[in-house]
């Protein structure tokens, strides 16, 4: 049976576990810390999620995992996924299953939270070009009547061709921005990680 | 990596531990949190939080002091501190006269610090803001996240610590450094990397005869690289992107900063300090304060920055007013 | 060899110059001589030579000031300056009360500051000296040259420099900077070589996991060579050798000096701090004033030192007196 | 025609020639710079002969080279060389021509010099390791009769072997006597100079 703290333990562990894979892309054309921080934001949310009981709503369980990134990563993605992730908590309140639509909702919620904070938009090189073009993917599956799973397939498809694409572009938000042309080549470490958690969650639900 | 540290994950702790146990006489620890406040009893006057991610010592924690700051909020190294610890640092410091925070502008420093102040302002506390970008390397438009805050923002931190010391509002606190801020323009450069603990390895290699131009303060890539040049061509080069921005004009009272990043020995900052000023003079400014050393730094990344302020009257007495911080005294 | 130089034939002139044009406040040139003296009028009291060799900025001429030295003489890089160099620098500052003449204890900088001294007492000039020998790393025996004189020679200055900026004669200056020699001790360590600019080449070369431990300040090889330890074994390894020179006990009152040699970042200056203080503290000594920063470096080299000085009323009295330096300003 | 003029010009030379190889020296067990304050005293030097007259007289030279080192050269060897050259110039004072023992006395008063300002004596790894075999080396020459030219053969000869034997010893003054024991294996950079213009003078005279 899964539950959804198993869920965040499994989507936690893969960006833990790319640790030195997405340091390295940051230090292409960041300051070389996003694995770093992504890293020390999980294992501190796997601290607070402990004490929680292990069939524990998802509700409650993304609040944690919002508020215990907005409190451990720092630089960009803190507040981007912890805005991201307090977003999605409050899409699902109350559902005790979860849908490819309210999962959709979900993502929407997320993206809309850091588009408020970080006022950037697809194209800019950053996140957003693995997870709007994931919300695109999974609204064509809802559409074609496509299983949850199938959705989610289609939406990790769709975020991994988000991240080639952040590399034939210039970054316009984020530090990578300084760089202008030079970030061209380089895939963004933030759409890198958000496609990181995709995957794992397709992989554990699949 | 080489490195005089104990252990990479815990450098910020121990470097705030070894901060507040050497000097306090002008540093305490706010208990629990990533943020050192001055010593001395809180007096009633506008507060300014400034901080960010570590390894830029002496900023920021050196510049809290009288004439200064009142707190400083050390992230991890390179990255901006989070929500929670700002906001403790700015309840610490406000005496109900309100807060400036002094930000430099990364996205992660701005996300960071407006949840921040969003937090105090539900807890009825008065904060302002000012965003530092000095960094002519990057240009400012409106398709970019604009120019970033380097160096000069060390002289946001002594004129609005003068500002608020003499007793003004937070609004006129704001005023002057906003007027710092609009008024310098800063350009860097550097012929070693720096390597950030937890990474292990240097954030970019550079070739024997190689330097990065328009470098930042993280370890970050700078904006193109050239072969390595002479002294008195780097302060050239540097000056000029400076000057292009055509804010400094003949007659004009500035102030100068050359900073280093880290790695430079004095003697290096001296040499590139003689043709600056050469330069300067040449051009018809009035150098009437120099700092020179390093103010805002990158961890041992080996190069330096260069840093004009265009003073008014109000400006040049607020930077020549006393300040008295580990990093920087004045009398 | 990366710098950021011209030419390296011209570094000193070069960084002399930047010295004078960029803090013309406290300092000026003296006319055709590597010399630079307090730009204030000359007051009449007991005025303070130091020198040595280039390299080590800010000292010496970044102690050149209010209640410091009155001149500094710099000699080629790592080299003594010659001595009519000195004898030149001693007319300058003498007022008629006499010169006291602060020296590092090498062989050269001996020799050519008694030439120097000799060539001034000709000329009528009452000129004392002394010779700072801080660092335990090199032991003190009848055979050799004897211990050197490392970062504790700052403090020679700028206790030496309060006394002189007192009144007091030149006999009790002299006295005073006794004192000083007498209570303190160095030891350093370094984990990354420097470039003399002419030698174009590393003084010597360190394996990734290798540091010298007892070095000098003119990239000389250290005593010997180690594994690299952690910041606290470090420190550790430093105090003890100071410590077992046995001059400091329980309840003594000491400034700490902990003293970057060119590259090392603060940050990790300050981590080798918490654990010095630490020991000290252990060891029932209190702590009543602590320096943490670049004060006598070796062009690039990264490293650092520790310096103990037990402190007695006169000493701590004027070692809180009022400076005013471009490297040290206090009040 | 050999001037005295000529004579130091080529001295200096042979210095200023081995400038990287007396630094390299230097490096092993001092400050590296050796070479390079040798090389800038005799550089020095030259522009203040330039303006002597050809056949300027040996004691004006050498105490114009004396005083010429003293204010170019720093560091232990510019007050070491120059009260030499000071000392050498005392004892020739009034003479056209220098015989073999009238070369050795001024040998010894340019030791004599070096003791006085320095303190040290033989076996402490020091110039005058070089410089003392070399006057006991004239001295038997000397007494044996030889000509000018063969007594400063041997001279050269013993201070080579000085040289040599200064791998063998501990430094107890100057720079290098804060390796202790690191400083075995290593010749020394003052004594190696010395030998340098001994050898210089020899192969002009020669
Ligand atoms: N304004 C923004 N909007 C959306 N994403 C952003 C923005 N700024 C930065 N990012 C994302 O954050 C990532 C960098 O995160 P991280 O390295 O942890 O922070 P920092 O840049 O402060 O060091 C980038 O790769 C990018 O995807
Ligand atoms: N006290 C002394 N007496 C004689 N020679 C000395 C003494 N001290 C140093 N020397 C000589 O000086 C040489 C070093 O000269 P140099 O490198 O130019 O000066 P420094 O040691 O000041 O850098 C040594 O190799 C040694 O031969
Ligand atoms: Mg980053
Ligand atoms: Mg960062
Ligand atoms: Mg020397
Ligand atoms: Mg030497």
């Amino acid at each position: 049976m899964t539950t959804a703290k198993e869920a965040l333990r499994v989507v936690g562990q893969a960006v833990i576990d790319k640790k030195s894979y997405l340091t390295d892309l940051d230090q292409a054309i960041g300051d070389g810390d996003h694995g770093i921080n992504m890293a020390r934001g999980f294992e501190s949310v796997f601290k607070k999620i402990a004490v929680l009981d292990d069939n524990i709503d998802l509700t409650t369980l993304l609040k944690t995992v919002g508020m215990g990134l907005i409190s451990s990563v720092g630089g960009a993605a803190g507040p981007l996924y912890g805005t991201a992730f307090l977003r999605a908590s409050g899409v699902c309140a109350g559902k005790t299953e979860i849908d490819a639509v309210t999962a959709k909702a979900m993502l929407d919620a997320a993206i809309k939270g850091i588009q408020d904070r970080g006022k950037a938009k697809k194209g800019e090189k950053t996140m957003l070009d693995a997870l709007i073009p994931a919300s695109e993917a999974m609204d064509i599956a809802i559409k074609a009547g496509k299983t949850e799973v199938e959705c989610l397939a289609d939406a990790v498809q769709a975020a991994q061709k988000g991240v080639e694409y952040t590399k034939t572009i210039i970054a316009t938000k984020g530090r990578a921005s300084y760089l202008a042309e030079r970030s061209i080549g380089h895939q963004d470490p933030g759409a890198t990680s958000s496609t990181v958690m995709l995957e794992a969650l397709y992989n554990y639900l699949e | 990596m080489k490195k005089i540290i104990n252990n990479p994950d815990n450098v910020v702790e121990e470097m705030l531990n070894g901060m507040v146990v050497s000097q306090p006489q002008y540093l305490k620890r706010l208990e629990g949190f990533d943020v050192v406040v001055r010593a001395d009893k809180k007096n009633s006057k506008v507060a300014l939080v400034s901080g960010g991610g570590s390894g830029h010592e002496p900023s920021h924690g050196g510049f809290v002091g009288r004439g200064m700051l009142d707190a400083a909020v050390a992230g991890a190294v390179f990255t901006s501190p989070t929500p929670d610890q700002i906001y403790e640092a700015i309840k610490a410091v406000d005496t109900g006269k309100g807060v400036l925070l002094i930000i430099k502008n990364y996205s992660g420093d701005v996300m960071n610090f407006e949840m921040a102040a969003e937090m105090a302002a539900a807890d009825g506390i008065e904060v302002e803001k000012v965003i530092t970008n000095d960094d002519v390397a990057v240009e400012n438009s409106t398709w970019t996240t604009g120019r970033r805050g380097i160096a000069g923002t060390v002289l946001v931190h002594k004129i609005a610590g003068a500002k608020a010391e003499s007793g003004a509002a937070l609004a006129d606190v704001k005023k002057a450094a906003e007027k710092v801020i609009a008024n310098e323009r800063s350009m860097g450069m550097a012929i070693e990397p720096c390597t950030v603990p937890a990474a292990g390895k240097p954030s970019f290699t550079l070739a024997d005869n190689e330097m990065e131009i328009g470098i930042g303060i993280h370890g970050e890539p700078g904006t193109h690289r050239e072969s390595l040049k002479t002294a008195d061509e780097i302060a050239q080069q540097l000056v000029d992107k400076i000057l292009a921005e055509n804010i400094y004009g003949t007659g004009d009272e500035v102030a100068v900063l050359v900073n280093g990043l880290g790695a430079t020995p004095l003697m290096e900052l001296y040499i590139v300090s003689a043709k600056v000023q050469a330069i300067l003079k040449e051009k018809g400014l009035k150098m009437v304060k120099t700092y020179i050393g390093n103010y805002m730094t990158s961890l041992e990344m080996a190069g330096c920055s260069v840093t004009l302020l265009k003073l008014d009257n109000e400006l040049k007495e607020l930077l020549f007013a006393p300040a008295d911080t580990p990093a920087l005294v004045q009398f």
